[in-house]
């Protein structure tokens, strides 16, 4: 699927991530427009709703990044986030949620190259996996008005 | 299909005033014209306003049932569709189903003294009776007007409170709870049932409209019965969680009562009757 | 068990507790909850291996607790679920009496709820054989597989939320799919909606679930979703070495290990 | 009233659903998934379930669905578009193998909705359906229609009513309306002549197990007793009694966005929820377990006798079949009837 543009989300912590996408831009590292940036005070405030959410609105593919371990604001935001993490992704994968399309990353202040090969790997891969139809078809199939299909 | 009774009249929001913090009015004009000259509702009747994407939400039609051509309402600003219509600008256009609900029996009230008693957010209700019996005046004796709210800002209609305190042939009487006078405060300082109990209105051939949050009509009504008001003469509003506004959704009775059908408007009478389910 | 009815009259009479909580013989061979007040009814009681009802999900309810000191007869299940109820302050040694019975059905009297933990802690939490197959079964399908399978499982569901409110860990007084701003679940029953919502429910009985399977004995539908709240037990046991209903122990999703491992954080 | 009573014989019933299958009507009936029988459209014959005493879900979702759009919006440069329902887009359904008391449900669904404003989409629902109903030849011991005005051979609500006549024998057929004589005439040969069949013989024997009218007498001075509360406690408070009901109507009204437009939904709600009466202020008219528990018995048992001259219940079973707490709403009629106030 070479022509699809796929739409991603990205949340991201403020302190860290956010400043290495700064980073990114000042020092003119080009990277894909596809992303969607999010700013959250940290990955600890990183709801897993939001990922159905922005499945629900059309989202392809989601990118979760924030402070390494160690470096966050909040000291353990980022620890709790990755305990969080590791449960939500796996019972995603239970359900059948496409994981390969929801990507994990530390990105701190510092590595704007990073952020930048981050985005440009996962626009990369999604557009390879192409829309994400299943979450879409159910999506969009019509409200079941009588419920007994 | 013809009549879908979920299908709300289009509005244009064209006149927004801020009444209070969070507080607003909203002037609503039908879109389509014969709608416009169709609809007809009476004082006490109230209507579901939506806002499409978010929902719908009851209050009572403010305007007076006299003055054609529009509706008003007021809300304030607490649950998601009331968010929702705060955003709203003048111009857009959101949804308005009704009027629903049963009537302030004004005709019977020919030739009484009216005495209302409204606290807070409350007086939308009544300002649509007022203006009701202001705009047919020479039907009624005397009109005394007592408004309290908890603080001088909290007053809502401020410029019509103005009108009335210059009318001759209307008694007003605002009140703000003890400490939320301002400094040119020239009104009383007091809760409404200590005000009502100052003012000592007659009872005689008077008929009392009270709205205002449960705890004030709590204590209002002793006074009202102490000072010689009959049960029967003492009309009040029910508010309950609605959805439909005709009868069918289920959630708004208080025992046998439909709020939505049989209300909203209540005299003490008939409020005595109802088990404590409101 | 002439023993529990005996002790249920005994505690009654002495108005050490005011309420006993136990099973009594219900419509169609089932059993139900009971509630006794009244010395005299203590001989309703009954226990067999019919009595599988979680009853733990009464001594949070206002209308009983506000009775006074509850006694309870408890399965293990139950146990468990009291264990991590008193580990989140929800009951306590003042306010809840244990009288336990083993899964030999031989009663035992606890004087505190340390000694319930310690009795709880002797037995490993086992998912069922039959469970275990589905969940195999179900592991070795491809992702959209799942995914169909899930929504053809979830859709019949109508949000009647009988697996909330059978499970003792659902006790919140407004659940978030009660709040509106935002209104993370649709009201309605859809397949979307359902699926989001059974995925939340299973996200918030991570590190909590003590596996009863009550949430599947009260859909009127008989939807596998306690398979939902099994994965995520053995998920945590994967990955954080399991965890075990405990008075002091720290909650596995509200605390964390520097050393945590995993292998997809770039 | 005489009935065209005919007699179909038992193999018939699968050429019938054939024969209905070729002139393409859309078939809901009973059918089973995890052990618990919904009604479910269906395509052919083995998709049906034939043995149970009553199914778990009743069969209201055909006029009632559970989510239902009541109107369409979508937001544009110069204003906004809202558009109703179209009937049309609505199918023709044959309800298939109903039991005499759901048939008589939708008599108590259509009574709320046609109350005072009359509901045309719960109408124009109700209208395309056309019920097959099968008398009940055992019941057990959750059913109680005989109390509450029915009985397992009710022609009431049905288009057509099958009665087995004994253990796998043929059936008599009573064609009852108009709609019925309709699905009569797509296979006249089916449906044989019958003489003098004892339809009594074959029902089920359902006793009366109390007087509605008694209830509802006591009902009128029990609100505030604290029976209320003793029976309730064991309630978790979740909604299955409401949504397996056939006769429960209460419904909720959600809008669901999807960026420039959306829909507004009906979809079920229970009075079991505190959600179902909680104020945006917080106040709560019914704020415990025991109130809403009192407002399901008043309400089908005081508050639609008196409002709507029919009671809110078919005696049908089917709300203590589901309750995970076996809240047995007979037990509780039986002790209400025998309180003397």
């Amino acid at each position: 699927m070479a022509d699809f543009e796929p739409k991603i989300v990205a949340f991201v912590c403020n302190w860290c991530t956010y400043a290495g996408a700064d980073l990114t831009g000042t020092s003119r590292i080009k990277y894909a427009s596809n992303v969607r940036i999010v700013r959250f005070p940290c990955t600890g405030r990183i709801d897993y709703m939001l990922l159905m959410k922005s499945f629900d609105e059309g989202a392809d593919g989601i990118i979760v990044s924030g402070c390494h371990p160690n470096d966050c604001h909040y000291t353990s935001g980022n620890f709790h986030a990755r305990r969080r993490w590791i449960m939500v992704r796996s019972l995603c994968d239970f359900i059948g949620i496409d994981i390969r399309r929801i990507k994990f990353s530390w990105v701190s202040a510092a590595e704007g190259a990073k952020w930048a090969d981050i985005v440009n790997t996962t626009v990369s891969e999604i557009r390879e996996l192409g829309p994400y139809n299943d979450y879409k078809k159910v999506a969009k199939r019509p409200l079941k008005e009588v419920s007994h299909g | 299909m013809t009549d879908n009774i979920y299908m709300p009249y289009q509005m244009k929001v064209e006149k927004i005033t801020w009444e209070a913090p969070g507080v607003k009015t909203f002037m609503l004009k039908f879109i389509n014209e014969d709608d416009q000259n169709k609809f007809s509702f009476s004082a006490g009747q109230f209507g579901e306003y939506s806002v499409y994407g978010t929902g719908e939400s009851t209050f009572c039609i403010a305007s007076s049932p006299t003055r054609k051509g529009y509706i008003e309402c007021t809300f304030r600003q607490t649950g998601k569709v009331t968010n929702a219509l705060s955003n709203c600008e003048e111009g857009s256009i959101i949804g308005f189903r009704g009027p629903y609900g049963n009537v302030f029996p004004i005709d019977e009230w020919k030739g009484k003294n009216l005495l209302f008693i409204a606290g807070g957010i409350a007086l939308p209700p009544m300002r649509c009776v007022i203006w009701n019996a202001l705009d047919l005046r020479e039907n009624f004796k005397d009109v005394t007007i007592i408004y309290g709210a908890r603080t001088v800002k909290d007053l809502v209609y401020k410029h019509e409170l103005e009108d009335w305190k210059r009318r001759g042939d209307v008694k007003l009487i605002t009140t703000v709870d003890p400490g939320g006078e301002s400094p040119d405060w020239k009104g009383e300082i007091g809760f409404v049932p200590t005000i009502v109990e100052k003012v000592v209105p007659s009872s005689a051939n008077t008929i009392a409209i009270v709205c205002g949050p449960p705890v004030m009509i709590k204590y209002t009504f002793p006074v009202l019965t102490k000072l010689g008001f009959a049960d029967e003469n003492i009309f009040t509003t029910l508010e309950n969680r609605m959805k439909c506004g005709f009868g069918k959704c289920g959630r708004c009775n208080v025992g046998k009562v439909y709020v939505c059908k049989d209300g909203p408007v209540f005299t003490l009478a008939q409020l005595n009757e109802l088990p404590d389910e409101y | 068990m002439d023993e529990l009815r005996r002790r249920a009259k005994e505690l009654l009479e002495a108005s050490s507790v005011k309420v006993v909580i136990g099973y009594e013989n219900g419509t169609d061979g089932k059993t139900r909850a009971l509630f006794i007040e009244n010395p005299a009814d203590a001989g309703k009681l009954v226990f067999d291996s019919r009595c599988i009802m979680n009853l733990a999900a009464y001594i949070t309810k206002h209308e009983v607790k506000s009775k006074g000191k509850m006694a309870i007869a408890a399965t293990l299940p139950v146990m468990r679920a009291i264990v991590q109820l008193a580990s989140e302050f929800q009951v306590n040694d003042n306010n809840l009496l244990v009288l336990g019975i083993t899964p030999e059905s031989k009663m035992i009297e606890f004087k505190d709820l340390t000694e319930v933990e310690t009795f709880v802690h002797q037995y490993q939490i086992e998912i069922d054989s039959r469970n275990k197959e589905m969940l195999d079964r179900i592991e070795k399908m491809t992702p959209s597989e799942r995914w169909d399978f899930w929504i053809q499982e979830l859709t019949p569901c109508f949000k009647c939320y009988a697996c909330r409110a059978a499970c003792p860990m659902c006790y919140c007084h407004r659940c978030t799919v009660e709040f509106n701003q935002p209104q993370w679940i649709p009201v309605p029953s859809s397949e979307l909606g359902n699926l989001e919502w059974h995925i939340m429910r299973a996200i918030h009985l991570a590190g909590r679930c003590v596996d009863c399977d009550a949430c599947y004995n009260a859909c009127p539908l008989a939807i596998p979703l306690n398979l939902l709240t099994k994965r995520m037990l053995l998920d945590a046991r994967e990955h954080f070495g399991g965890y075990q209903p405990s008075l002091k122990a720290e909650h596995l999703m509200s605390t964390y290990k520097p050393d945590d491992k995993e292998n997809f954080i770039m | 009233m005489n009935i065209d009573g005919r007699l179909v014989r038992k193999e018939s019933l699968e050429k019938l659903f054939k024969i209905l299958k070729a002139n393409n009507r859309t078939i809901v009936g009973p059918s089973q998934k995890n052990g618990r029988i919904s009604y479910k459209m269906v395509e052919n014959y083995e998709g049906i379930t034939s043995e149970y005493i009553q199914t778990t879900q009743s069969p209201k979702e055909v006029a009632f669905p559970r989510t239902e759009k009541i109107l369409d919006y979508s937001k544009n440069a110069d204003g906004m578009t809202v558009k109703g329902i179209n009937a049309d887009d609505i199918p023709d359904i044959v309800l298939w193998g109903v039991r005499p008391c759901d048939t008589m449900g939708m008599g108590e669904l259509s009574a709320i909705f046609n109350w005072d404003y009359r509901d045309e989409i719960y109408n124009s629902r109700s209208s395309r359906v056309t019920v097959l109903g099968f008398s009940c030849g055992k019941s057990d011991e959750y059913c109680f229609c005989t109390s509450v005005g029915g009985n397992p051979g009710n022609i009431e609500g049905s288009d057509i009513l099958f009665t087995q006549l004994g253990e796998n024998g043929d059936y008599l057929a009573e064609i009852i309306t108009e709609k019925g004589s309709q699905v009569v005439s797509l296979a006249s040969d089916l449906f044989e002549k019958a003489e003098n069949i004892v339809k009594g013989k074959f029902l089920a024997d359902v006793p009366v197990r109390f007087e509605k009218e008694q209830v509802r007498q006591n009902l009128e001075k029990y609100f505030d007793s604290e029976q209320w509360v003793a029976q309730s406690l064991k309630c978790l408070g979740c909604g299955a009694c409401a949504y397996v009901c056939p006769t429960c109507a209460c419904f909720d009204i959600q809008d669901e966005a999807h960026g420039k437009s959306g829909s507004r939904v009906r979809c079920w709600d229970s009075c079991g929820f505190s959600l179902f009466t909680l104020h945006t202020s917080g106040h709560n008219p019914r704020e415990v377990q025991s109130q809403r528990w009192r407002q399901r018995i008043m309400h089908k048992f005081s508050y639609m006798p008196d409002r709507l001259s029919v009671y809110g219940c078919t005696g049908c079973g089917r709300c203590s079949r589901a309750c995970p707490a076996d809240m047995n709403i007979l037990d509780h009629l039986i002790s209400i009837q025998e309180v003397t106030v």
